[in-house]
């Protein structure tokens, strides 16, 4: 992989204009502006209805200095597919086609056209941005709101089923590049979209991000919550390049390391505050279940391959 | 409705190639001056084996009527088993025309007014060197012969033309040697 | 030169011959042959397009209104449900002005499923901005198709190409196909007045408020309502941008010339049927019957149904003493949509005449010739004694 | 009248910053950065930023010492959550109020 990017490498060129209607302490923008300076100028941008559309900004301003298509809620994936057609057909292979829907929009509505998209090879890279409930229509569940959520669809116990898998499902697809991201790791997150750059057909990036409004806590906490889902072993950053998972970064390093309690993390939501001991003990053990899946995965890995390097 | 307009219905079997022989029929007659010519197959979906219907209209001027054929001039049955599975008798015109392939005559089929032409399409088309079941292009030889509407010569050049890499000669010939042997009854 | 080749496959020669570029369909019946031979045409290499198989009719419709945005020329085809499915992006489409193209193989909707012809899948979606246009046969079809692009791009509104489900779209007829030089030099190539462009960066179609507002320059811009008033007034322009289209048609290569209504002896007719597609061809075998019966009849089928060109209508129904209405749709619990459109046109004129309504033909049932002429006979023999309720033609039980 | 061209206006919005206006004024508190402390206004070159990286509202710059832009500012503290040299505090804006 190339050198890895750091703040002071990481581009000054501002794609995203300040005075946007996201809300204070949005974990969407901080991902955003991120995402836009790796994806660069040469790109159409494809947006569905989410809180981009408010960041966006409403017509006739906009908060977004790149070309881009608004589309209706389904639509995200084909959108995207008619933009590649249509720039293949005027000769123009350079510029980047980039997808960016809620988790609504990607993992519910959204599905449909994204694997219609991914089985068709469309060169495209789709970003979900989840924030784990439609936020942008008041917080209701969505297929990736976590299990124990309360939402305002799931107002008393919270959200009985698990989060829905959707890099998995998207990898099931056997495209060249899967990633899952953080808000809270923007180098990691640029990096990821560089790498996805270099690549061709469907690309996903899955990107985790805190919602201050939706998730109930204080918006100067928006970055170390996002890190303490990814500490807890909650949400892993991982990436699946030609079918090989690995994971990256932070996440990596909990595999020797120690993971912080999950419920360090719940704790800090008023979302989560619905939650028995005894569902916190479940969620703790189902995690636990998971990264010792993920050890075992790893040390035989390490016994066929050696050591990879970081 | 309208008399001038020549009503042909073919019956036939999923399969059988009956569009495919009224394709050819509709082209020859559009570049011998029917300047109308409407073909139209059974509308739905049409399984290997089961009976189909294809009909054809041809005219001298434009036609207008899209509708089905009801009371044909000309029915053509590419399987004489059809002559009682599917009733092709049905609306057919007083002094109307019925060509059937069938190794039987046209004595066999005593329908009152009506003129049967008869040509063991099937056998010919094996002498031919065609592959068993190639009937759609010889029945095109027993139409010519029955009907008189349209030269020989024409639809065989035709069927070369449709069938280019598919034994083009052979279905051709299948065509000509059906047309010598084809036998038309008395009404 | 002329072909004999199905009405599906005429308008792939349309499509062919208009150059789009991007061509984006998912199959359903009767429909299918037509984007099959697209896919040929691509395959073979006689058609430069991007072929796109996509996994459903909403999604073939989100590639056109991106394609389009992107500037492109785009195409898609459907019938029936898959229109439905649609149907969002169908007013999307028309809301954000791009002269995408779309025939529809018109077909009866489920439930109950039936794959055979009627009307009511385009004729639901008459208020979505689209531009309507019906055919009769395969000529009008594969012209059409051409002129549908040039209209689109004129008026940036999509146009749709309604022709008959299996009536039309299988059944072979003869048809001129006109040299591809001729259309190129008929039909101008798509040049859009923006097309996404990352050295010209915009936000197509973001949330556009109740009010105006001004943009970055401080100039005023349009709220919602004026957008939408825009398409309605350029939906009511493009009646004489098609009429204009229709005439270098018909001076570049002879045909058309009847680009709202085509009318069949109707001079001197006391009373006219009117009605859309095919039909309208069926009729003028019966109105020549009931003209050897001295009965001064005559027959006009609905080219242009959106925009409404209701002036033709008054022009040409005015002072008859009867209008009938046949229909392969209609609103239900009320009447037919075209009749409700011809009454109201003919509404302000003192001499308006008799309005009749027939129903017929829905889900495939065939429609006989004697039917026909048993019903116009009786509706104009007795004119005064129409009532005004639809009445069904054809049932059975 | 001369007609409009047809379809001449569309919802097609131009990029400019202040679409939802001057977000500075959903500010209860407002970031102040101590020189003293900040790390690249200490040692005078490239360094930290890391306020830089997460500001959502891209309203710190990327400069040796960084300046917030309270014009845009909404006040979300994330950069005094972030600082690693704890260098910005929160500021009642009240007490701004006769500036």
């Amino acid at each position: 992989m190339a050198s890895k990017t750091t703040i002071l490498t990481l581009p000054e060129d501002e794609l995203v204009h300040p005075g946007n209607r996201a809300c204070a302490g949005c974990g969407l923008s901080i991902a955003y502006r991120i995402g836009l300076k790796a994806l660069g100028r040469d790109t159409i941008l494809v947006v569905p209805p989410s809180c981009l559309t408010v960041l966006q900004g409403l017509y006739p301003i906009a908060a977004t200095q790149l070309p881009c298509l608004n589309v209706t809620f389904a639509s995200t994936a084909a959108g995207a597919t008619g933009v590649l057609g249509a720039l293949r057909a005027l000769g123009n292979t350079s510029t980047t086609v980039a997808a960016w829907a809620g988790d609504g929009g990607t993992s519910d509505i959204g599905i449909q056209a994204l694997s219609g998209a991914c089985e068709r090879g469309e060169d495209f890279i789709f970003f979900c941005y989840d924030n784990e409930a439609y936020m942008n229509t008041g917080v209701q569940r969505s297929g990736t709101t976590p299990q124990g959520a309360i939402t305002t669809t799931t107002p008393f116990s919270g959200k009985r089923q698990q989060k829905k898998d959707v890099p998995a499902i998207i990898a099931a697809h056997g495209i060249g590049y899967v990633a899952t991201a953080s808000a809270s790791y923007p180098l990691d997150l640029f990096d990821k979209i560089k790498k996805a750059k270099t690549i061709s057909g469907p690309r996903y990036i899955h990107i985790h991000i805190p919602c201050p409004a939706g998730w109930g806590f204080d918006p100067r906490y928006t970055v170390k919550i996002g890190r303490m889902a990814v500490e807890s072993g909650l949400f892993d950053l991982y990436e699946i390049e030609n079918g090989k998972w690995r994971l990256t970064g932070a996440s990596r390093k909990l595999i020797a390391g120690k993971r912080r309690p999950v419920k360090d993390y719940l704790e800090t939501q008023s979302r989560f505050k619905g939650l028995s001991e005894k569902r916190i003990d479940k969620i703790q053990k189902e995690v636990d279940t998971k990264w010792e899946g993920y050890a075992q995965a790893m040390s035989v890995k390490r016994d066929q391959d050696g050591p990879e390097p970081e | 409705m309208n008399q001038n307009v020549i009503q042909i219905r073919w019956h036939g079997r999923g399969g059988q190639g009956a569009i495919t022989a009224a394709k050819i029929i509709a082209n020859t007659a559009f570049v011998s001056g029917y300047t109308g010519v409407v073909m139209a197959p059974t509308f739905g979906t049409e399984r290997r084996g089961a009976p189909v219907l294809t009909s054809l209209k041809i005219s001298r001027g434009k036609i207008y009527d899209l509708s089905p054929i009801t009371e044909p001039d000309i029915v053509v049955v590419l399987d004489h088993l059809l002559v009682e599975e599917a009733n092709v008798v049905s609306g057919l015109k007083p002094g109307g025309l019925m060509i059937i392939n069938t190794p039987r005559t046209p004595a066999d089929y005593p329908f009152p007014g009506i003129t049967v032409a008869t040509a063991d399409v099937t056998t010919i088309a094996a002498q031919v060197g065609l592959p068993p079941g190639i009937v759609n292009t010889g029945i095109i030889g027993a139409f010519a012969r029955a009907a008189g509407l349209l030269d020989i010569e024409d639809l065989a050049r035709a069927i070369e033309v449709e069938f280019t890499g598919k034994k083009p000669k052979r279905n051709a010939k299948s065509a000509k040697v059906t047309y010598d042997q084809t036998i038309i009854g008395g009404q | 030169m002329h072909i004999i080749e199905s009405g599906n496959v005429a308008a792939a020669h349309g499509v062919k011959l208009a150059r789009a570029q991007v061509i984006a369909a998912y199959p359903i019946t009767p429909q299918t042959p037509l984007t099959e031979k697209l896919s040929e045409f691509v395959e073979a290499g006689e058609m430069k397009a991007q072929y796109i198989p996509v996994e459903s009719e909403h999604s073939a419709l989100s590639v056109c209104i991106a394609a389009s945005s992107t500037g492109a020329r785009a195409f898609t085809a459907t019938s029936a449900n898959g229109l439905l499915y649609m149907v969002e992006q169908l007013h999307w489409a028309a809301g954000a002005r791009l002269p995408i193209v779309m025939c529809v193989v018109n077909r009866g909707i489920g439930a109950p499923w039936t794959v055979w012809n009627d009307h009511q899948d385009a004729m639901s979606q008459r208020d979505a901005g689209w531009i309507q246009i019906y055919c009769a046969d395969h000529q009008q079809i594969i012209d059409t198709v051409i002129q549908a692009y040039y209209l689109a791009e004129t008026v940036s509104i999509p146009v749709m190409v309604c022709y008959d489900g299996y009536i039309l779209s299988h059944t072979y007829m003869p048809f001129e196909l006109t040299d591809p030089e001729k259309i190129d030099a008929f039909l101008p190539p798509y040049k859009p007045a923006y097309a996404l462009d990352p050295a010209h960066p915009a936000n197509l179609n973001t949330v556009t408020l109740p009010d105006i507002r001004p943009d970055i320059r401080g100039h005023m811009a349009p709220g919602y309502m004026e957008i939408r008033h825009d398409l309605h007034v350029d939906l009511r322009r493009a009646i004489g941008v098609t009429a204009d289209i229709d005439e270098k048609f018909s001076a570049a290569f002879g045909r058309g010339g009847n680009p709202f209504l085509e009318p069949y002896r109707c001079d001197d007719a006391d009373v006219i049927a009117v009605c859309l597609g095919s039909l309208s061809y069926q009729l003028r075998d019966v109105v020549d019957a009931l003209r050897n019966e001295g009965i001064a009849v005559g027959v006009a089928g609905v080219r242009l149904y959106r925009p409404f060109p209701d002036q033709a209508v008054v022009d040409l129904l005015a002072g008859r003493k009867a209008v009938i209405v046949f229909e392969k749709a209609l609103s239900y619990g009320n009447q037919g949509a075209l009749y409700g459109d011809i009454k109201a046109a003919l509404y302000p004129c003192t001499d308006r005449p008799a309005a009749h309504n027939y129903i017929l033909g829905l889900g495939g049932r065939e429609i006989q010739t004697s039917q026909l002429l048993e019903a116009l006979r009786t509706s104009c023999k007795t004119p005064d004694a129409i009532g005004d309720d639809p009445v069904w033609l054809g049932l059975k039980m | 009248m001369k007609e409009k061209p047809f379809g001449y206006r569309k919802s097609h919005s131009e990029p400019g910053p202040g679409d939802g206006g001057r977000t500075g004024s959903w500010r209860v508190r407002r970031p102040v950065i101590d020189l003293e402390k900040c790390i690249p206004a200490k040692r005078n070159k490239p360094a930290c930023f890391t306020c830089w990286v997460f500001c959502p509202d891209n309203v710190i710059s990327r400069t040796i010492p960084p300046v917030i832009d309270y014009q845009y500012c909404k006040g979300c503290e994330i950069c005094a959550e972030e600082c690693p040299a704890h260098a910005i505090t929160m500021v009642d804006e009240t007490i701004f109020i006769k500036e």
